[in-house]
């Protein structure tokens, strides 16, 4: 049973996603439906896994291959979390693109794109097999150069060649690692080396990999400049999938499974402070929403890196749980910015200003998200970045903590001010709010956030779950 | 025993019976000559599986057979497993090569294209199938002379000119060749693959010799002309360039393999593996890779990138024999079939691109995703699979041949070919971008998909990419149960 | 026999040469064929008879044919090819290229300390012709044949279909 | 039935007073339109919620663990004396703030909403005190921020200043705050307040903690640095918000946790350096804000700077680490709120009539509304330290502190003092006595009782806090304190009160100075104002210069432009360096590969001479 759920998960967008074009030639709304439906699909199946893994009674697939190469699924509690996660938010973006895109050409391709990418996630989160690990990684990079060239204007072409340039030359660098380690254990199978200390080399050259895909400083160039793809997909790459697909990877391969040299809970985390600060002055300065969403994208993902990082068990949960509420708030924000941008058909915040008089529930949501993401109670983000900092404190980097406080006051800032010049103000360009549906997903996301915060209890317990924490 | 006895001589028999029908039929009835062609390479697929299939059902690895009129004769053929995958490719590309040309090639040249085609495929087979290395260099003339015209039939002033500059080079990898084989038969007395092999083992003053690894040095040089490897590559863009598109499915998808990768695996095995002979191709292999892929970035001739993209997949087959063992070998085995098959692909595309556009160059180009849909999507799948994004087959070859590289320590090579992989992607993701991605100009709005064989034999090779890529655990597992790996 | 070969080297250098450095096409493909008889003789006197016939019916006469038929193709433009190539000094290095392979391979010969092998030629070969050429280099027939017959096919398409 | 009902609602009582705000507060945002019910159930309300919170502090203290979240999350509540106190203390003073709020702001489309935050931010400030936990605290704590961004917000989305610019001190001060808390967490390998000794201030870290602590508590008190939002909140901002935030709640929150910090987390040495860095704080921030207030020449304006003179006060005494420091200091803080948001109300109920607070457009309102202008009287001068009234004792208190610590802090507290008598003075001369001006001609009369009764009973406060001060000096401050020495009754030092006395006539003279100096009352501060170098200084600080606003966007502007050039230098390795490095090989290469055959040969023998010399170096 629990092992056709785990199939189920990963299968039902994965193969599902090709079967969209050929309905799409036929009934739109079916076609969305289905989108919807194999979205939801993989939820539901990863929330039915939760108390298999929970109760410690795996999902497990393994068929034996030689060479190493097994094909292998596991659906542990940390896969079942982040499958639960980014499924969750990709259902409310997949349910936003009904209105967002309902107007533009491709969109067979869009939805084709959209749930192979999240069939991708499903398929990365639950292998056990470093190649398979791989392949789904480059699946997901396949499908945001896709994406993020929805649009295929000259520009967004080249940065969707940027991104996948970026994200592919990572993960083949990565892939250097991973051959590394076949080349010390002779075999790819995660379930065999457990618990194998890696040289230190293969570490530097897989985490190449992950801090291209979860765009940390230096490799982060491609994802402020990925905000050309239309607002579901940059909130579906840069909040709810794919960035995270780098924190995952983290937390599976240096975390639970294997065993890193002690240096790299200093250098990490320095990366991740660097990365953090940088990134919000960037966010500090630009004046495109989306940039500014983006950069701070960049710095909260350094946060959970830098929570991740640290080395101390606790600190885990603290990350996981920033990734849940930061999933949930900036996926928010990335849709509200849709909502702003299809209204005003632009992206310059110059532009903008009082727009919460003529769209109130996009501005309401948005501050919702907004102050997750700042990490005010009783929003969600509240909790994670406390947990995060005490994690950071108690395993004794005060510097860093005292990194992770700046930040987050620019994080105040930035938010504030783009708060500030978009919906506050005097108004200056006349605007509608979105479509129904659009709103819907928005006010789902804030409520979220809202609820994570109150409803604290229910996350972190999961989250303790996943990290067999007591 | 006896169905492989059959099967190995109709591989002969085949191309030979092709190549008489050719040679007689009459320009009129060209068109029946076009079918059994097509038919005739249809069934070296069938035969080529069907060997594999015998192979392992006997397992055995290797049999030797002749035309014996008489009972001394000595056999001269060796077929192997390796040889049936080279088999099985020569009949897909040729397959591939007819369904193009029967839309692209001019009706007054068919019929010397068939014919040329036939010597072409009887040179290839008997490359594959030979079993000395006097024998495989007759091989390789012919591949050499058939290509040269097949080259040169389309008679434009490039086209001549390149076929002359690959007749030149070709010359060039003859002279060299034939000096390295005159050496080596000069110190063996033989050019017997078994010979050589075996005294490679006992006779040190033989193999470690100046002259001979002087002989080494020209043979592989001149097959690393056939191969376009660089920097002896400079004959191979301009004749892909240049030759009708259906020529360049057969140059790139097969010609530089089995003239070229093929004969330097047979040949690096037969001197021994040797490792700086091993060393040399993983250079040049990097090198390869690196060179072909730069050039291909500069191109705006979508059969000009496709031709400096062979050169740059050529480098990785280069590293896969120079890893050797047996998971090079197996996967400079698959990478020839991949890139056999996706090649063959994208040249379709371009086929298909110029029936439809009549202009090849990409800046000309836009858009086409929405008018092409077909052609677009499998030259989407075709371009993955060849930078390597699993789980297409290009992948799974690249892997292994990267595996292979760092059990034999070739660590930093298999970085660097990694690493060098995504100019492939960047290459690649220019074309898709200027010729089927973005916005479609107004003169290209009425274009409309291109139908017939090219359409089918699109479809079918991107089947095969992703059948391969998706089938690679039960190769894997079908290579373990026949103790292979 | 040591002065004969020589001779027939020097000639065939001079041949070279000639094959690549002359402005008219159809004089270089003479000179070519000349280069490729002279590397007959050396063969025959080698005593490698086989040897020499295939050199002189193949690259003499098919290679030249086909060359011939190749530089006729181009016989209209040829002035225009011509001024081409000389301006543009594209064959210029050629020659010298080649000359310098001639006295590299010299080079590597001599400090092998390589002879060649004339003084300990092999006996006459005892076995027939059909035991040399079809029992053991069977396969090597039918690549000779069907060179030859692509050859003709290369003759035909270039020439007739032009 | 009934005693299972009973029981689960003893059991649960501290959890009530954080759930039943926010049940309340979500019924506010029902009931529209109904003046009545609103009024009805605000009463009763907040009526219980004093009732529950005398009983509380009247009962022996105990604390109650809700299992909650893990990590340390679980919500352990304690009421003791301290948080009992406070507890109480919020409520009263929220009964008298939302029965103004509800007048002023009735029959307002805002009235729900902004009930609704009030509701919300009591049951967070309830929630806030009542925790041992530090985590959960914090959360109860910074949620307050959305509440008052909210309530900034209120039909003011087009200024938004002042809600950016609270929203961006307070946060920072709340991030301290959770920094500090963490810190101290780390030291005392405990979140629960009760369970910490507290840790002596030596070294990094514990300082570090002991001052993000401290500024996240003044933060929320609003005092320097993070004071700059409630000026602006002024201008911008309804009257029952500066009523009830500035006015009275906040302070009460802040100085909660102040006192916790320095008494019950960190061992704060008297005469220590740590005690004089938050004395000079203290000193400095009263200082300022109190010169500021002294030109304003809006009502509100000039008793937000007030406001924030008075947090300097309190953390001059909360600073010194005496108990008669922090009994002072929480002793005044009480009166702050009483008279403070008494003189908010004032205002307001001006503003109700005039539309306006700005001096320079009215005067002399005081024949007109006499009960408003004897409530602000009574407060001014309770604010100003005159005997009998509250802030006479408070403040004397506070001096002997001051003085016990170190006589700068004295001189200072006392120029303060000046200072504050000197602006109220101006004010109080200005808005109600003198010849009446009004910014239109109508005609003008006393507010409506409902906003009058809150102002009446806090005036009356105000006395009976000053007469009878053993009544919030030893039955609610030192139980809540836990003192044992008896603050109350009349000041111990003469020489101290007579001192005080001397510098309220200087300031009583220096006013009738002022004001024939430049001809009316509302000029009297003038001459200090263009005094020779106070006039630069004040120029300065108009300018916004010792705003922390205005310096962090600076400094983080400095910090952001380099960012930006990073980021712009890593954009253009990646899109023109990286790309033109990629390309550049095939560019160089491309030149050699024009068709010429010999260069082909040419490049064909350098890979033979490759190969020959891999083989050589292999061989040899």
């Amino acid at each position: 049973m629990k092992e056709i759920l785990m199939l189920a998960a990963i299968c039902v967008p994965l193969l599902g996603a090709f079967l969209i074009p050929i309905f799409g030639k036929a009934i739109t709304k079916l076609r969305n439906a289905l989108a919807l439906i194999f979205v939801l699909t993989a939820l539901l199946c990863s929330i039915l896994l939760l108390p298999y893994a929970v109760a410690d009674n795996d999902a497990v697939i393994h068929i034996y291959l030689p060479l190493g190469l097994s094909i292998g699924f596991h659906a542990d509690a940390l896969a079942v979390f982040m499958a639960i996660t980014s499924t969750l938010v990709s259902s409310v973006i997949v349910l936003y693109s009904f209105g967002y895109i309902k107007d533009y050409p491709n969109q067979n391709e869009y939805y084709l794109m959209i749930c192979l990418f999240i069939g991708a996630m499903m398929g990365l989160v639950y292998s056990s097999n470093l190649i398979l690990l791989y392949m789904f990684w480059e699946i997901t990079s396949f499908c945001s150069w896709r994406l993020i060239g929805f649009y295929r204007d000259r520009t967004a072409l080249i940065r969707a060649n940027k991104a996948f340039i970026t994200t592919v030359l990572g993960a083949l660098i990565m892939l250097i690692g991973f051959i590394g380690i076949y080349a010390e254990t002779g075999t790819f199978d995660l379930s065999v080396i457990k618990g194998y200390t890696l040289p230190s080399w293969i570490v530097a050259v897989i985490l190449v990999g992950i801090l291209t895909k979860s765009a940390t400083f230096p490799l982060h160039n491609w994802l402020p400049d990925a905000g050309v793809a239309p607002s579901p997909v940059t909130s579906l790459l840069h909040a709810a999938v794919l960035v995270k697909i780098g924190l995952y990877a983290y937390v599976r391969l240096f975390v639970v499974e294997l065993n890193i040299d002690k240096v790299f809970e200093t250098i990490v985390p320095v990366i991740a402070a660097v990365s953090a600060l940088l990134s919000a002055g960037a966010a500090l300065k630009a004046t495109d929403i989306k940039r500014v969403i983006a950069y701070s994208t960049i710095s909260q993902i350094a946060f959970i890196l830098l929570g991740l990082s640290c080395g101390v068990e606790v600190g885990l949960a603290g990350g996981l749980l920033y990734i849940l509420a930061h999933s949930i708030a900036k996926g928010g924000l990335f849709l509200c910015a849709g909502i702003v941008e299809h209204a005003l058909h632009t992206k310059d915040m110059s532009k903008m200003g009082g727009l919460i008089k003529t769209m109130p529930v996009t501005a309401i949501s948005c501050l919702f998200c907004a102050l997750s993401v700042m990490g005010i109670p009783p929003f969600g983000g509240f909790f994670a970045k406390f947990l995060v900092i005490d994690e950071i404190v108690s395993a004794g980097q005060i510097t860093l903590g005292i990194i992770f406080i700046i930040g987050a006051i620019m994080t105040v800032l930035y938010l504030a001010r783009m708060f500030s010049l978009v919906f506050l103000g005097e108004e200056k360009a006349k605007a509608h709010e979105g479509t129904k549906v659009m709103l819907a997903s928005v006010i789902i996301l804030a409520v979220l956030s809202l609820f994570m915060g109150i409803l604290i209890n229910l996350p972190t317990e999961l989250v303790k779950m996943v990290g067999g924490l007591q | 025993m006896r169905a492989l006895q059959y099967v190995s001589m109709l591989f002969v028999i085949i191309p030979l019976t092709a190549l008489i029908v050719c040679s007689l039929i009459k320009r009129s009835r060209q068109n029946a000559a076009f079918y059994l062609l097509s038919a005739f390479a249809a069934a070296q697929v069938g035969l080529a599986l069907y060997g594999l299939m015998l192979f392992n059902s006997l397992n055995i690895s290797e049999y030797s057979f002749g035309f014996h009129i008489t009972q001394a004769v000595a056999d001269v053929f060796t077929l192997k497993p390796a040889s049936l995958v080279m088999l099985l490719c020569i009949g897909l590309v040729s397959f591939t090569s007819l369904l193009v040309a029967y839309k692209t090639m001019p009706a007054n040249k068919k019929l010397s294209y068939l014919r040329l085609l036939s010597a072409l495929i009887i040179g290839m087979n008997g490359i594959v199938l030979v079993n000395d290395l006097f024998t495989m260099y007759l091989f390789i003339e012919i591949i050499g002379i058939s290509s040269f015209v097949l080259i040169s039939t389309t008679k434009t002033e490039e086209g001549l000119e390149s076929a002359f500059i690959y007749l030149v080079m070709s010359s060039l990898a003859s002279i060299m060749l034939l000096t390295g084989l005159a050496f080596i038969f000069m110190r063996t007395g033989s050019l017997k693959f078994e010979y050589l092999i075996a005294i490679n083992n006992t006779s040190a003053e033989v193999s470690q010799n100046a002259l001979t690894y002087l002989s080494y040095i020209l043979v592989i040089s001149g097959l690393l002309i056939k191969t376009g490897a660089v920097p002896f590559h400079s004959w191979l863009p301009d004749a892909h360039q240049s030759a009708d598109t259906s020529v360049s499915v057969l140059l790139s998808g097969i010609v530089i393999k089995a003239a070229g990768v093929y004969c330097l695996m047979r040949v690096t095995d037969i001197f021994g593996n040797l490792y700086a002979i091993r060393l040399s191709l993983a250079i040049l292999g990097v090198i390869t890779i690196a060179v072909g892929a730069m050039f291909a970035l500069h191109q705006n001739h979508f059969k000009r990138i496709l031709a400096y993209s062979s050169v740059s997949q050529m480098g990785y087959m280069l590293l896969g024999i120079s890893a050797g063992g047996i998971l090079g070998f197996i996967g400079t085995m698959l990478h020839i079939f991949n890139h056999a098959v996706f090649k063959s692909t994208l040249f379709t595309n371009a086929a298909a691109l110029h029936e439809e556009v009549h202009t090849l160059d990409i800046d000309k180009l836009g858009g086409l995703q929405k008018q092409m849909p077909i052609t677009a999507t499998t030259s989407l799948i075709a371009f993955l699979s060849t930078a390597g994004i699993p789980p297409l087959s290009g992948f799974w070859s690249k892997l292994l041949i990267i595996i292979a590289l760092w059990k034999a320590n070739f660590i930093g090579f298999a970085a660097a070919a990694l690493v060098l992989s995504i100019f492939t992607a960047a290459y690649f993701l220019r074309l898709q971008m200027n010729v089927f991605w973005g916005q479609t100009p107004e003169h290209l709005q009425s274009i409309k998909e291109v139908k017939g064989t090219i359409r089918f034999a699109e479809i079918m090779l991107t089947i095969i990419t992703i059948a391969v890529g998706l089938g690679f655990p039960f190769i894997l597992l079908f290579l373990e149960a026949s103790g292979i790996i | 026999m040591e002065v004969i070969i020589t001779i027939c080297l020097g000639f065939m250098l001079v041949f070279a040469i000639v094959a690549v450095m002359n402005k008219s096409l159809l004089k270089s493909a003479i000179a070519l064929a000349l280069v490729s008889i002279f590397l007959g003789v050396i063969l025959y006197l080698l005593t490698a008879k086989w040897a020499a016939v295939f050199e002189v019916s193949v690259c003499s006469g098919l290679v030249t044919v086909i060359s011939i038929s190749a530089i006729s193709l181009t016989h209209e433009e040829k002035e225009q090819l011509q001024k081409k190539y000389m301006d543009k000094r594209r064959m210029a290095m050629l020659p010298y290229l080649l000359i310098l392979c001639g006295f590299l391979l010299v080079f590597i010969v001599l400090t092998a300390k390589i002879q060649l092998p004339y003084d300990q030629l092999a006996e006459p070969s005892t076995e027939t012709l059909s035991e040399a050429l079809w029992d053991n280099r069977q396969a090597d027939v039918w690549g000779q044949i069907i060179i030859l017959l692509t050859g003709a096919f290369a003759v035909v398409t270039l020439f007739k279909e032009a | 039935m009934i005693n299972a009902l009973f029981d689960i609602i003893s059991n649960n009582m501290l959890l009530i007073f954080i759930l039943l705000p926010a049940f309340v507060g979500l019924i506010m945002l029902f009931i529209r339109k109904r003046f009545a019910i609103q009024l009805a159930v605000l009463l009763l309300s907040s009526i219980i919620n004093l009732i529950a919170a005398y009983t509380l502090f009247a009962s022996e203290s105990f604390s109650y663990v809700i299992p909650f979240a893990s990590f340390g999350l679980d919500i352990v509540l304690v009421s003791n004396e301290l948080s009992s106190l406070f507890i109480m203390l919020v409520a009263a003073m929220f009964l008298f703030v939302c029965l103004y709020s509800a007048f002023y702001l009735k029959h307002k489309k805002q009235f729900s909403v902004f009930m609704l935050y009030m509701y919300i931010s009591l049951a967070m400030l309830n929630g806030a005190i009542l925790s041992d936990s530090l985590g959960i605290m914090l959360f109860f704590w910074e949620g307050l921020l959305c509440t008052l961004l909210g309530m900034l917000l209120i039909n003011n989305t087009s200024k938004p200043k002042a809600a950016i610019k609270a929203l961006v001190l307070s946060g920072t001060a709340d991030l301290l705050l959770m920094l500090g808390i963490i810190l101290t967490a780390y030291q005392a390998k405990t979140m629960l307040i009760n369970e910490i000794t507290p840790i002596k201030i030596q070294g990094f870290v514990p300082t570090l903690g002991f001052f993000c602590m401290l500024f996240g508590a003044i933060g929320k008190a609003g005092s320097m640095p993070f004071h700059s939002w409630i000026p602006e909140a002024a201008n911008d901002a309804t009257t029952p918000f500066l009523v009830s935030f500035p006015g009275a709640l906040e302070k009460l929150a802040g100085f909660y946790l102040a006192v916790v910090v320095t008494t019950k987390l960190y061992d704060l040495r008297p005469h220590s350096t740590i005690s004089n860095i938050v004395m000079t704080i203290g000193v400095l921030s009263l200082l300022f804000a109190v010169s500021m207030a002294l030109i304003q020449k809006d009502m509100k304006r000039l008793l937000s700077y007030h406001a924030i003179s008075q947090v300097g006060y309190m953390v001059l005494g909360i600073g010194s680490g005496l108990p008669i420091g922090i009994a002072g200091a929480v002793f005044h803080m009480l009166n702050n709120a009483v008279f403070k948001s008494c003189l908010y109300m004032c205002a307001g109920s001006i503003e109700s009539q005039t539309s306006t607070t700005d001096l320079k457009k009215f005067s002399g309102v005081g024949k007109c509304m006499p009960i408003t202008s004897i409530c602000f009287t009574i407060c001014g001068l309770a604010i100003a330290g005159v005997p009998p009234f509250c802030g006479f004792f408070s403040k004397e208190l506070l001096f002997d502190a001051a003085l016990e610590s170190n006589i700068v802090f004295y001189i200072g507290a006392l120029i303060g003092a000046f200072m504050t008598a000197v602006s109220f003075l101006k004010m109080g001369r200005a808005a109600f006595f003198g010849k009446l001006k009004l910014p239109e001609e109508k005609k003008i009369s006393e507010s409506e009782a409902g906003m009058l009764v809150p102002m009446i009973a806090l005036s009356i406060i105000c006395i009976i806090f000053g007469v009878f001060n053993t009544l919030p000096l030893d039955t609610l401050i030192n139980k809540g304190l836990m003192f044992e020495k008896s603050f109350s009754g009349w000041p111990h030092s003469i020489l101290l009160v007579v001192i005080s006395l001397v510098v309220l006539c200087i300031a009583v003279l220096d006013h009738l100075y002022g004001s024939k100096k430049s001809g009316s009352a509302l000029n009297a501060a003038d001459h200090i104002h263009y005094a020779p170098v106070l006039k630069t200084i004040y120029s300065i600080a108009e300018r916004g210069y010792f705003d922390l606003y205005n310096q962090m966007n600076a400094l983080f502007n400095v910090f952001a432009k380099i960012c930006v050039m990073f980021e712009r230098a890593v954009s253009f390795t990646y899109d023109t360096i990286a790309v033109n490095a990629a390309l550049l090989p095939g560019k160089v290469m491309r030149r050699y590969h024009n068709g010429s055959l010999g260069r082909y040969l040419f490049a064909a023998l350098c890979g033979v001479v490759i190969i020959i010399l891999i083989f050589i170096a292999v061989l040899v």
